[in-house]
């Protein structure tokens, strides 16, 4: 069995009245890319936030690397190796793609603050070979001086992928990476993130597109109302009666 | 105890202003997303209306002098008082009142125009150059009032008939020293109608129905298919006539002057911050109880122990509630945060 | 008038040429041309001499500030022999003959202070270090004008202040090269006390409102000993800020104080909001707890604030440095010219500005130069009569202007709608009169 | 092309150096070429210059820099009371005294962002200008105006300067008053424009650029933002603070008008005028403002009559009083519609306007990219 890199201890979260997350537990293996789906409103994103410290659970603990991250600042978390893709691509609109690129390395580099008024950028040649080499592999060295948010949406997806990656994350999250893609756009999307995973990432993915799931996921967690109903490889998820029920089901209607 | 009493009645009444003139900045917030730092100017506009009607209502003929040796000097009497005599010189009196008639459809147009010709265009721009054009704005139109009535304030009273004070203290039986100038309750009563005015406007008509729905969420309105832009003009110009009447009504307590909107708007803008950005109870709740803490900390008492408190009493509890509360006393999460 | 500012452009044209010639050393050159004469600015043989008119234009007090103005633009007309000559028909001594200043034109440049010291000296900077102005004259707050008569100082140039009624002007804050024909706050105090006991008696209790700077600090203390002198006691004085526009919180409190007597130590827009306030509030028709009738003074009254204050001023006693109703020939002769020319009578404010603007003119000429060092010997302790104040001397020792002062009253029923303020007293010059040492302060080297 | 790019900087460098001490004579035919005027383009240019670093870069918008500016002149000016007429130490005192407030007011008010945050700055700057004229008059002098008196102590020069009158500031024994004072302000300019295009060019500039254009995606890769921004507002701060002590420097007084809110005001107008987040715009925008408020108000009706005497006379008349609507104390009107029409139809500022044109002038070959920044 693979060393666990992320472990979640009976996390709870309600907002209001409104309870999103239940008791959960999770294990994330290293290496592996895990799956969590779940129909809308299951509490999929707030688990997200719950991992990253954008939202402090009411209960529970997330451990990474054998480290508490509960209640930690988001770049605390980041820096220890989380790095986050979101469900709209969270880019820099204004700066150019080499900027965004550069951005991130700089935060590997130099950890969450240093203050260098009077280096230059120009002289940063060590992380800017690495940039260039980024965004060659998320396909967008063509442009290094075009504006972010001039970028179709599948180029800026793939151009925050390439932010992330370069952080060198020991575990990446990804929240519905192909949401609103194209089939082709989401074909070269799932290629590029199994050559990921080849690499030894660990990743856990949010997906709705079961295509996707089922290409990439070595593991699945189904979460419905903010409890996680079912897991395991994705072909017994896929013939658990209750998933079927809950989730499946629901989908076929 | 009667210092107090009439502490409290001060700051009811500034809370009064106060909260007229938040109401509508946060109501052009909160529905249209507009840092409008042009309102203040619409207050000063409003009273710039009373002073027009009463600059109208004294048309004068010019009659020669005859007590001034010196040189030529004309005596300038009202026409009306020509005319009508006592009933001339009755509506002359009665100049405040009068205004608000013609103030009403005058800060209507007044809102539309803004709104038209220039705020709407800026609803998808930064806060940056909303705050920056309206701010022009408000210069250009300050400058064009003073072009014609001048830098200095132009007093105009109250009618004669609420001119003086009420004895409240022996009303109320607390003493003979406690009174209060009439209009000055009048404009607290006044305000309070007009606030509750607007909050019914809001709430029961489907008008202000669609108002509140936008103030939650202005893309699903849009597309609900409502011609929001139409909604949007009615909003502005309500807000203008809101500040307005509050101009109106201010008058007699202070002489207006150009500049008088500048002295509101920052501290309205603090009123609306301090209330939640975009809420409209907020922003009445935020100018009532800055209006009661100033009216208290100007007291000797307070004073000598806390030199300067009056000054920045208002500025303190901002600082004091966003930082405590980050979106201001009653404010909703997301709003005006980029 | 139009010649000469052709002439100047052409003038600074060719000094650009020139200066183009001499790329680096342009700006020393164009320096040590301005200021190698004997003096600063010296007109030298120009046609013309630039006086600096550096007034609120904007802000507070910009009516009082165009007021003085058109007082002048009066002065230079009359200075060039236009108009009717006004003033330098009574002036005694009179050197002026109608041909500008020693012969030059007199020219002007207007800046506006904005009723702010620092714009004020940036304004006053301009006209020295651009326009070339020989003399700087204005202002109406005495922040601006001790502010403005310090740069003078220093540029070498002289000062002829405007309306500027704090004792620190030619107090503590003297200066070798500053005039002030205006009065101040110490005579206010002497001026209004005798008539003071005359009306409200020897047992009062006194409220001071006093707008927070030097100003009213100086007309609260030198109110507060005068009457004090008479017997009268005084509460805790309660300081104002500048920008205050509702004072009803502090009207209340007056009210409710043990006080009967009501002195705001405001000015201008000030005074006519505190006013306002206390109107509203009955103060004037209540009897306070004393059992006498409530009283208000405003120590010092202007007709422009009157008429800013409407009928809340019938009746309220104060002291002016001059009212264009004064029956003297040099007064009437003043207001003819000015209302003839403008359609209503000048302020104190627009008196004092042409009468200071015809003492520099006048000394330039009896000492036969525009150099400072001449035109200041000139001044001091020059007696002159004929402005409208009586007999005036202008003190060596503190450059304080020495005469009359008047106490007014709000007029009850005014004949005319300029006739706000009624002349109860002229106080002889004697009473008010002090050491020059008494406010401290040293003029400092010519 | 990094050499390229770095022979473009000093090439900027330069031209703006030349540029920034020619003055004098380029300003000339403008009637604007006297030392106070000059002063003053210099001395808000650095405020403006700073401001940008704060609001430019990162998008916060501070409303109260004004209070920065008082304070680096308050303390100048006492600096020269107590210590010496040298300015050296007053413009150093000034800098520091103003960097510590801001840190003060910057920890604190950088705890909210968006519009909260500016309402927090003006609320301190109110506050101190309040302040300033009440209570802290033994300090400020209130109204009056703090300014030099005969019986300061000034401990290190009072034997040198006791004897006449009132002395001036002076570097080494160099009056600061008229050119020298412009040139050393020229000097302090050209030394804050290398500091902020260092700072443009840094990767710490980058950063705050990326605050401003997504601050929860700085946070997720791993930065702290808080520390960015506190930094960026307190060198902007210092910016104020040096030059609200070069004010000093030029004309020894210090007025609380200098920290109203109408003050920050204008050095916001000044930075969106020239260019937001440009390298030059600011100081363009100093300068045009300080131009039109200095030469407009000084307008009357006989310059105006001389200006338009080539036209027939009842035009001419016609045409002053429309135009004197504008100048002399109308200018306020000028500055109002300036910036409405510049925030209309360049967004981007004069600094856009500019590239707009040249691109028309040469469509051929486009302005590049990276030169949008500058």
């Amino acid at each position: 069995m693979n060393k666990t890199v992320l472990h979640l201890d009976k996390i709870q979260k309600s907002f209001g009245g409104l309870r999103a997350l239940a008791d959960v537990n999770l294990n994330i293996e290293e290496a592996k890319t895990h799956a969590i789906i779940g129909p809308n409103g299951a509490g999929k994103s707030t688990l997200l936030n719950v991992c990253v410290g954008r939202l402090i659970p009411d209960s529970g603990h997330a451990t990474f690397d054998g480290k508490d991250i509960t209640g930690k600042d988001p770049h605390e978390i980041t820096q220890m190796g989380i790095a986050r893709v979101f469900q709209t691509p969270e880019i820099f609109p204004d700066l150019s793609l080499m900027d965004n690129v550069m951005l991130p390395a700089l935060s590997k580099r130099d950890g969450s603050f240093k203050f260098n008024p009077f280096a230059t950028m120009r002289t940063q040649n060590d992380i800017r070979d690495e940039a260039v080499h980024i965004l060659q592999d998320v396909g967008l060295d063509k442009f290094l001086d075009k504006e972010a948010g001039s970028l179709s949406r599948g180029d800026k997806r793939r151009l925050e992928l390439g932010m992330c990656l370069i952080l060198k994350p020991r575990l990446l999250l990804l929240d519905e990476p192909t949401a609103g893609m194209a089939r082709h756009d989401t074909n070269q999307t799932i290629e590029l993130l199994k050559k990921i995973k080849e690499r030894g990432m660990t990743i856990v993915i949010i997906e709705h597109d079961m295509h996707v799931v089922f290409s990439l996921a070595d593991t699945v967690s189904v979460l419905a109302r903010g409890k996680i109903i079912a897991g395991g490889t994705p072909e017994e998820v896929r013939e658990d009666p209750i998933v079927k029920e809950a989730y499946l089901g629901g989908a076929h209607e | 105890m009667d210092v107090i009493f009439i502490q409290l009645l001060n700051g009811l009444d500034k809370g009064a202003a106060y909260a007229l003139i938040a109401l509508g900045l946060t109501l052009a917030f909160g529905t249209l997303g507009i840092v409008n730092f042009a309102h203040g100017v619409l207050f000063m506009l409003g009273a710039f209306c009373t002073v027009s009607v009463y600059k109208v209502l004294t048309i004068s003929e010019k009659v020669l002098d005859e007590s001034i040796t010196f040189f030529k000097a004309y005596k300038e009497i009202p026409y009306l008082e020509t005319w009508w005599g006592e009933t001339g010189t009755m509506i002359i009196d009665y100049a405040v009142p009068i205004s608000i008639i013609f103030a009403i459809p005058i800060m209507i147009l007044v809102g539309i125009i803004m709104e038209r010709g220039l705020i709407r265009h800026f609803y998808k721009r930064d806060h940056a150059d909303q705050i920056l054009v309206t701010f022009g704005l408000a210069i250009v139109i300050q400058e064009i009032v003073k072009h014609f009535y001048g830098a200095n304030p132009i007093p105009i009273g109250a009618p004669e008939i609420v001119s003086g004070s009420a004895a409240i203290g022996v009303f109320l039986g607390l003493g003979e020293n406690l009174v209060y100038p009439w209009w000055r309750m009048i404009y607290f009563v006044f305000s309070v109608v007009v606030i509750g005015g607007v909050f019914s406007f809001l709430k029961y008509t489907t008008y202000g129905m669609v108002v509140r729905a936008g103030m939650w969420d202005r893309e699903m309105v849009g597309m609900l298919g409502i011609d929001i832009q139409r909604r949007f003009t009615v909003v502005f110009a309500l807000a203008a006539v809101v500040a307005g009447l509050a101009g109106v009504m201010y008058t007699p307590i202070v002489a207006p002057d150009y500049h008088m909107g500048m002295n509101f708007l920052v501290l309205s803008f603090v009123v609306v911050v301090v209330g939640g950005m975009g809420s409209l109870p907020g922003a009445v709740v935020a100018g009532f109880m800055l209006g009661i803490l100033e009216s208290f900390s100007s007291m000797n008492e307070v004073k000598q122990i806390l030199p300067g408190i009056d000054q920045i009493i208002i500025y303190l509890v901002a600082v004091a509630i966003l930082l405590l509360r980050p979106r201001g006393l009653m404010g909703r999460k997301g709003v005006m945060e980029d | 008038m139009s010649d000469f500012k052709k002439f100047n452009r052409r003038e600074a044209l060719k000094l650009g040429v020139a200066g183009a010639a001499f790329i680096g050393a342009t700006p020393l050159f164009f320096n040590k041309d301005a200021w190698a004469a004997g003096f600063a600015n010296d007109p030298g043989n120009s046609k013309s001499v630039i006086l600096g008119f550096n007034v609120p234009q904007t802000g507070a007090y910009s009516e009082e500030g165009k007021d003085e103005l058109r007082a002048y633009k009066l002065a230079v007309e009359h200075l060039n022999g236009g108009g009717d000559g006004g003033l330098m028909h009574t002036m005694k001594p009179m050197n002026l003959t109608g041909n500008g200043i020693l012969g030059k034109k007199v020219e002007f440049v207007t800046g506006d202070t904005q009723t702010k010291a620092p714009a004020a000296r940036d304004s006053a900077k301009r006209m020295i270090e651009k326009d070339g102005a020989i003399m700087v004259t204005g202002g109406s707050s005495s922040g601006v004008a001790i502010a403005v008569q310090g740069l003078c100082n220093e540029a070498k140039i002289m000062f002829m202040a405007g309306l500027t009624h704090s004792n620190d002007t030619t107090g503590k804050d003297k200066k070798r090269y500053g005039f002030r024909h205006f009065f101040n706050a110490y005579m206010s105090g002497q001026a209004l006390a005798p008539i003071l006991r005359e009306e409200y008696g020897t047992d009062r209790r006194a409220y001071h409102l006093t707008a927070d700077y030097s100003w009213g600090w100086t007309q609260e203390e030198s109110i507060k000993n005068a009457t004090e002198k008479l017997g009268w006691t005084t509460e805790i004085p309660v300081r104002t800020p500048l920008t205050q526009t509702d004072f009803s919180s502090y009207i209340t409190q007056v009210i409710n104080s043990e006080a009967d007597v009501l002195v705001l130590n405001h000015y201008g827009k000030n005074m006519n909001d505190s006013l306002a306030s206390a109107v509203q509030f009955g103060l004037r028709d209540k009897i306070a707890k004393t059992g006498k009738k409530w009283e208000v003074i405003v120590p010092l009254f202007s007709r422009k604030m009157a008429q800013g204050s409407g009928d809340d001023i019938k009746g309220i006693l104060g002291s002016t440095n001059w009212n264009w109703s004064l029956p003297d020939d040099a007064s009437k002769a003043f207001v003819k010219s000015f209302a003839n020319k403008y359609g209503f009578p000048p302020s104190m404010a627009a008196h004092t500005c042409y009468v200071q603007t015809m003492l520099y003119a006048d000394a330039c000429e009896r000492a036969g130069t525009f150099n400072p060092a001449g035109v200041i010997e000139a001044l001091e302790g020059h007696k002159f009569d004929g402005m409208g104040n009586g007999p005036t001397e202008y003190r060596a020792e503190d450059h304080q202007c020495f005469k009359d002062v008047l106490v007014v009253r709000g007029n009850e029923n005014p004949s005319t709608q300029f006739d706000l303020l009624k002349v109860v007293k002229v106080v002889p010059r004697a009473q008010v009169e002090y050491d020059a040492s008494m406010f401290g302060g040293d003029l400092g080297p010519v | 092309m990094n050499s390229q790019s770095k022979n473009k900087d000093i090439r900027l460098m330069a031209i703006f150096s030349v540029i920034v001490l020619t003055a004098p004579i380029w300003l000339e035919p403008l009637g604007a070429s006297y030392p106070a005027l000059l002063q003053k383009f210099a001395i808000f240019g650095i405020f403006a210059i700073g401001f940008n670093i704060l609001f430019g870069l990162t998008g916060y918008l501070s409303f109260g820099h004004a209070t920065f500016l008082g304070v680096g002149s308050y303390t100048a000016v006492w600096s020269f009371k107590l210590l010496s007429m040298n300015v050296i130490p007053g413009v150093i005192f000034g800098t520091i005294l103003a960097g510590m407030l801001a840190v003060l007011i910057g920890y604190v008010s950088l705890r909210r962002s968006g519009i909260y945050f500016s309402i927090l700055t003006l609320a301190f700057a109110q506050m101190s200008y309040n302040l300033a004229y009440s209570v802290l008059t033994p300090i400020t002098n209130g109204e009056t105006s703090l300014q030099l008196a005969l019986d300061d102590p000034r401990i290190f020069d009072a034997a040198r300067t006791a004897s006449q009158g009132l002395p001036s500031t002076e570097l080494f024994g160099l009056k600061m008053s008229g050119y020298p004072g412009f040139y050393f302000c020229a000097v302090v300019l050209i030394i804050a424009f290398y500091i902020s295009m260092r700072i443009f060019r840094s990767p710490f500039g980058l950063k705050l650029r990326a605050i401003k254009s997504n601050q929860t995606r700085m946070k997720y890769i791993g930065f702290n933002t808080r520390p960015y921004l506190l930094w960026a507002f307190v060198i902007s701060g210092m910016y104020a603070g040096l030059a609200g002590s070069l004010m000093a420097v030029t004309d020894p007084l210090a007025g609380a008008e200098r920290m109203q809110w109408t003050a920050s005001g204008e050095v916001v107008l000044m930075t969106i005028l020239g260019g937001l987040g440009t390298l030059i715009g600011p100081i363009i925008g100093a300068g045009v403002i300080k131009y039109f408020e200095n030469i407009f108000s000084a307008f009357n009706e006989n310059v105006l009559h001389n200006i338009f005497s080539f036209l027939p006379d009842g035009l001419e008349n016609v045409v002053v009083q429309v135009a004197g609507l504008f100048v002399g104390s109308g200018w306020h009107l000028t500055l109002g519609l300036l910036f409405m029409i510049v925030v209309i139809f360049l967004p981007g500022g004069i600094v856009e306007g500019i590239e707009k044109i040249r691109a028309r002038f040469r469509r051929t070959s486009p302005a590049s990219s990276s030169e949008k920044s500058e």
